[in-house]
């Protein structure tokens, strides 16, 4: 098994913290991964991605032109990667911001109410959880268990209590495109 | 120990302190600002040890020729413009057979260029970009985990044989996580260093020491020149690295090294899926470089030809041609500046310049 | 007097400074708009109230303000 | 309607990449002020620095050069010496001047190198992540101080305008702020001052300007302002520290 | 004019200043200081010349870079150590295409080494010491005459592919004293600096200068590059220099360059007299190395093998290697450090290797 | 008959290399008296320089290291920082260390380094053969100013002591002359002031020591310790410039 | 008070520092020898007139004066 | 005609001058010369030692090991050259501070007694025209005339006084070596 995921957004949509617990996730199911943030102008300019590699076998390359899985935050990142989804693999829209549908016809999309789970959970920084429970959903890469051990030992035990959010969150998020899944 | 996910620029200064490295000179420049950072939070919490951010990288090299002169396992890390600044400072180092470590993360150049991934500083690592005959060994590094233990083997290596060791590596290897362990590391006899400046008491016998590189009588130079050139031959001999994927049988060899080379490894599954069997020679020691290793594979009758994949005008490619001096084809793939090629299009170039 | 403090919004990054300076308390930090490039832009509330000082223009470091008088 | 106050010309249109708040925009804006009123703009050449302000060229609507790390003082020396009736100014920051150039500036001033520079002081290395410069201030905390710079580890922060005052080429030395309205006003004049300086051949000139980072400083661009006032200032004494340009 | 008995290291500086150098920036070290206080004398007496002692060799290559950038005809002059201080500021002025002259007496090395002659210096010189993908055209006189006329090349390369040229010698040709002969040099045609800084009025409407080696996107970057990659091809096939020496016929054929070339002429001399007929290539320019005027040599049927002579670990011999890609025995005399080999010597390994 | 004065066995029995009447020597004999008297020989470090004293490791009877050319602060810092209980100085000439180690010694006295530092100015170049230095005076002839140093085209000589004095991290700086007996004892009781700052950990000690080239300055032994007299310590004077060893 | 000053002549390179520096006028450069190195070494002239003040020693670059005294 | 020479001497002996005036006199006559100082540490230890070439086809090398003649002006240099004779060559050394004899015999060996005759000129530097007086005798290299001219030019106007002593010199040195011609 081998995932390959570009995860774009805007820098503050948290798409390199959703990336990196794939990867411990990952790593915890005793996986290889990669992670692997772009750095330099762009960041400046305010957009980011990152690519992550989860795979059985060791991993070639972490640096990821043609993805299985890409996950759009925010418009420029659907423009810009859109092309970058191998045949047959899966693109995340963001539909709360993204206005605009998917033109590729070989792939399949999921449209994810990021924004709107969030506000549903009076959080707005949760939306980036919500598109990571969809993406779990979709792929079934790793279990939200691991993801959630992850992100426990991101935040700490002081911020220990903001799992269960996170948890809901990952779950709408997978609610949200159970139906879509072919 | 489990395995922890890391990024290179702080496994690599984590690997450095494991490695017995205490000291640490360096200034700031992206990509591998994480290693002084680093760096600068443990080191004052290891008994012993110390950071000092340099004034330069001028300064940088001249602090761990002084530490490195004392004794000391020694550090130091920049990106490519502050390692020209260094050249002097390592050609001093080398002609007074000092051991130490440094670290270039490559970025994009000449002159000020750009702070993405590059290779364009192979030839400066592996040539001398200092002046003399000199050679650094240059350790390339593919992955985070190759990049924590090749760390370990670069302080041995500088004490074993009283030379600066340099580890190269491009942005991408700063950059990435990648889940690393910090095991036990075999361990290699080291010298003693009773060469090191630690106090001259006439009384207690042992001769003063004199770190130095000024031979000013031709003789004099040529024996010191004479000892630098039996050691590389040494190192040549024993110390070469190189990672071998894929290649029995196979009808084109990639050579390529760090980040690129697993990049290559994706291409080869490309061509793989179209029924072209790809190889991958891999250095690991640029310096020395694995000539034989390389002809070994490249003997095989299955092989026809060699490609060098870079991200630079090809610098390692003419020690790729060194090293096969005419007897089969070589080829080239990148270009100079930060553009790291995709998989794709070297499997594409692979299987398109098959037809051709 | 009539003064007029004018704003090039988009070019604004909304870091209050020109708040910070106003003697008058006349600029603010924009709640609602938003600007192309993301930001909350400032804006005057009071242009009547506006002395002309150009304590604003003064300090503001991507040099957006304009100040008129009559 | 009479204008009070507008962008000058000699400020490109582009918008300036500083983050909000940024320190370098203000002192950008009234360097430009000043090669507009001067009357300079055609024939001045501005050395940028590597360094946040290593875009000024895209800013300054007048030649540029791009300058090594910490050498624009020579490199603006070579082009001063080419045509000695340009006006050259290097506009450096800390750790671009008063660490790695520390000799190219000290040897401009010794020289008395007909130049002008602009010395932004904003104790900390901006463009690279905010790392310790020569200019932070004790128990300020970077991230290659990351307990608070030790005095006992790395000495007391340097003062720059003090110590280029002692050498005899030197024709001008201001240290000046942008914390406030009045100081900024202030700071134009002295800068007005460095570059009538080199148009009176008197020699070399150098304005420091405390400059606020509030990224790096982890603030908001206000309470940077303040910082500079309740912090910086009482270490950087403002004021002139050398004035020759009457003899 | 009457043909003057003049010493290297002045007629070098006086033939810059034919040339139209009127800007030096350089340090003093030996053994080169004649050329700096040549300039001294002479420059503060010529109508808008200007010598500065810099403050360091980087400081030195940085108003290199300024004076450039301001569109004058500029040199600079160092020996080894210094060199390897100016790497970052070369890099930048190949990045920032700015033409420049920059001398090179190469001494002994590595370290502070000797102040002897040597040819340690050549790949720092032709690979690039400093980082990315650059090149320096590399000159390299035999006699003070070629280092006369070799200046005004220097100058007229550097102006019409906006690059910086080094002059590679060593010490011998710097301390010599030859006859010279300063006589008109051929014009080549050279391109206006329409780039220079040298003020911009907005009404005039000409373009905002700027000088700079800062391409932050990666496609930017590559821009740059490609550019100079297309003018170093350009360089490569059209201002290759060359000395071919007895060649034809010859058996042995010797590759060695600056004065070595002049002591293996000594020795083919003596061969000859053995009966043994011995050729030489010699490279004026190292870079672009002579590889197909090599190659035409070497192809003779009466050619056996190829010897290239160096003060150095052998390093112009990769390039020869390169060159001949292995179609006949290469081979190696000479040492590093700063030991001149003597005609004697080289007759002597030439025959008896022959024996073997 | 008791020794009223006699070689310090740690110089060692080595003829220097040096013009007869230099002032290189007297220095070296006053550091190493100081070394034997402070009782710290087999515990010092000497960092010799690139200049005329670049054989000084054959003359300090000590363990040495020959530092790259002006960077003998930044070796010196890498060794003490290593072994903080070594005593550790540079010797060091006025290229080397008011040229192009300006930046190293500036930053040395920046971080309040525990070292110290031994500067000869000598006001030219010896080793090189006599070319212009940062100190050499208004007016005089070398190699590379023929004409006599002009200080419209290059400045008058720099101050290092006053300059290094502006640094926080200096704790003790003198300038001193080795012309006369009187000053040559003077001279060394600042360099055994300076070793003592080092061994109470109080900072870093710079001594500036005017000596004489006569070899470069064509002027016989005597008459180079006249022009000290005369023509450098007018320009250079002497005395401690700062001492917070004290405090 | 018997002083004496030794001239180790082989290191002395002539240089007359310590002809200056001598109070009493008693060291000179001699005229007829000649060292190893091919200098004209320093000698006392007039040890009895010596008051082991060692100015010369003091002076001397290259360390080649002994001073005694009863 | 080929003349490899090395001149070799104490610092003071003005055996680089000789050898300069060697070459400007060859230049002056329309062959090709050139002259290579020894350089470096030597000279601070107070010898010093030239090469010249004098020769009508181009100069292959400058440097010399082996040469036609060898000038010793003290017993250091006669130690260090003699064996760099070529056989056959010429060897001349300076008798008056030389007490020792050479020991090759396959060469031609000339004693100039330089000291004294610089002492009968009552003028000790002109020891060194001596010797080249006795070098232009044996070899016949250059006429004395080019090196005169040599020396004007070097000396300058203002010091052209000298000449006529300079020109007794080589005179005296000439006829010190003429009945030692073979
Ligand atoms: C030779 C070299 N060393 C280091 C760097 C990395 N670098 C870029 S900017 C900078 C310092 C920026 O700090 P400062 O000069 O204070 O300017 P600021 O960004 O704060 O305005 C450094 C170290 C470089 N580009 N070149
Ligand atoms: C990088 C480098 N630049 C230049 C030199 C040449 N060099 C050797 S000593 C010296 C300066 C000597 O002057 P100073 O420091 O004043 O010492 P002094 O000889 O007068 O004692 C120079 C420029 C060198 N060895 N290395
Ligand atoms: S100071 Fe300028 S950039 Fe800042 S908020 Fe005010 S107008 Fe906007
Ligand atoms: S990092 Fe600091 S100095 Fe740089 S632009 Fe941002 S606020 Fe300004
Ligand atoms: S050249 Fe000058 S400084 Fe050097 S040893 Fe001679 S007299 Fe002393
Ligand atoms: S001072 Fe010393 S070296 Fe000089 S003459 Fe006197 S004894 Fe000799």
């Amino acid at each position: 098994m081998l995932w390959t995921n570009i995860f774009a957004g805007f820098g503050g949509q948290g798409v390199l913290l959703i990336g990196q617990l794939l990867a411990y996730a990952g790593m915890y199911e005793g996986k290889n991964v990669s992670w692997l943030p772009s750095y330099g102008p762009e960041m400046r300019g305010g957009t980011a991605n990152c690519s992550v590699v989860v795979s059985d076998d060791p991993i070639a390359s972490p640096c990821i032109n043609m993805a299985n899985c890409v996950i759009a935050m925010n418009r420029p990142s659907l423009d810009k990667f859109e092309q970058n989804v191998l045949p047959g693999g899966k693109l995340f829209i963001n539909s709360s911001i993204i206005d605009k549908k998917a033109t590729r016809t070989d792939i399949d999309v999921y449209y994810v109410p990021c924004n709107e789970i969030a506000d549903s959970l009076n959080n707005p920084k949760v939306g980036n959880m919500a598109m990571l429970g969809a993406y779990l959903e979709a792929t079934k890469a790793v279990e939200s268990k691991s993801v959630l051990d992850a992100l426990l030992y991101k935040l700490g035990e002081k911020k220990a209590h903001l799992i269960p959010l996170n948890e809901q969150a990952i779950e709408l998020g997978k609610a949200a495109v159970r139906d879509q899944l072919k | 120990m489990a395995k922890k996910l890391m990024k290179g620029s702080e496994a690599i200064p984590e690997a450095a302190i494991q490695a017995g490295c205490r000291f640490f000179f360096g200034y700031p420049i992206t990509p591998q600002n994480d290693i002084p950072e680093y760096m600068s939070a443990r080191l004052p919490k290891i008994e012993g040890g110390c950071f000092l951010q340099a004034e330069s990288e001028v300064a940088a090299i001249n602090m761990v020729y002084g530490a490195a002169a004392a004794g000391a396992r020694v550090m130091t890390s920049s990106s490519s413009p502050g390692v020209s600044l260094k050249q002097e400072g390592i050609s001093y180092i080398a002609g007074a057979e000092l051991p130490c470590v440094i670290c270039n993360m490559m970025r994009g150049g000449p002159g000020l260029g750009s702070i993405q991934p590059s290779q364009g500083d192979y030839f400066q690592a592996t040539k001398g970009g200092g002046h003399g005959d000199y050679h650094l060994i240059v350790l390339a590094p593919s992955s985070v985990q190759e990049a924590v233990d090749l760390m370990h083997t670069a302080f041995d290596l500088a004490d074993i044989y009283r030379t600066p060791v340099m580890l190269l590596a491009d942005g991408i290897i700063g950059q990435m996580m990648e889940p690393v362990e910090f095991h036990e590391h075999e361990k290699r006899e080291l010298p003693a260093k009773p060469w090191a400046v630690t106090g001259y008491d006439p009384k207690s016998g042992r001769e003063r020491s004199i770190v130095n590189s000024l031979y000013i009588e031709v003789d004099e130079l040529q024996e010191m020149n004479d000892r630098l050139q039996a050691r590389y031959k040494e190192i040549q001999e024993k110390e070469v690295m190189v990672e071998k994927y894929n290649t029995e049988g196979a009808e084109v060899i990639i050579c390529a090294y760090g980040t690129v080379a697993r990049i290559c490894k994706s291409a080869i599954a490309l061509c793989a899926d179209k029924g072209v069997k790809v190889g991958l020679v891999r250095p690991i020691t640029l310096w020395p470089f694995p000539e034989k290793e390389l002809n070994e594979v490249m003997a095989q009758d299955s092989v026809k030809r060699e490609l060098t994949v870079e991200i630079s005008a090809g610098q390692m490619h003419e020690d790729v041609r060194l090293a096969i001096n005419g007897y089969k084809p070589t080829d080239f793939y990148g270009k100079p500046g930060s553009y790291t090629p995709t998989a794709e299009e070297i499997a594409e170039y692979i299987l398109k310049t098959r037809e051709a | 007097m009539v003064s007029k403090v004018t704003v090039d919004e988009n070019r604004c990054k909304g870091c209050g400074l020109c708040v910070r300076a106003c003697p008058k308390k006349i600029m603010q930090i924009s709640k609602t708009k938003l600007n192309e490039k993301g930001y909350h832009p400032a804006e005057c509330i009071d242009q009547a109230a506006c002395i002309a000082c150009a304590s604003c223009a003064w300090t503001c470091p991507d040099a957006v303000i304009t100040v008129e008088k009559e | 309607m009479t204008t009070v106050f507008k962008k000058t010309p000699v400020l490109t249109d582009t918008i300036m990449h500083y983050c909000p708040g940024c320190g370098h925009g203000i002192v950008h804006r009234l360097v430009a002020e000043v090669i507009e009123e001067l009357g300079i703009q055609d024939h001045t050449i501005g050395f940028v620095p590597v360094g946040c302000a290593v875009f000024g060229y895209k800013y300054f609507d007048i030649d540029c050069v791009e300058a090594a790390h910490g050498r624009a003082p020579a490199a603006a020396t070579g082009c001063k010496r080419v045509n000695p009736n340009n006006i050259v100014f290097t506009y450096q920051g800390d750790g671009d001047l008063a660490s790695i150039g520390a000799a190219e500036i000290v040897h401009a001033a010794h020289r008395g190198e007909k130049i002008t520079t602009i010395f932004i002081n904003n104790a900390i290395y901006g463009m690279t992540g905010g790392q310790m410069a020569p200019t932070t201030l004790v128990g300020q905390k970077t991230t290659t101080s990351p307990y608070g710079r030790d005095p006992e580890h790395c000495g007391k922060p340097i003062r720059i305008a003090e110590m280029i005052a002692t050498i005899e080429g030197a024709a001008y030395v201001e240290r000046v702020s942008v914390d406030s309205t009045a100081n900024i006003r202030k700071a134009k004049a002295a800068i007005k001052k460095a570059f009538q300086c080199q148009i009176d051949r008197k020699g070399f000139a150098l304005v420091e300007v405390l400059s606020s980072c509030p990224t790096n400083w982890g603030k908001s661009p206000s309470e940077a302002m303040d910082w500079i006032k309740s912090d910086m200032i009482p270490y950087y004494p403002l004021g002139v520290k050398k004035d020759i340009t009457n003899e």
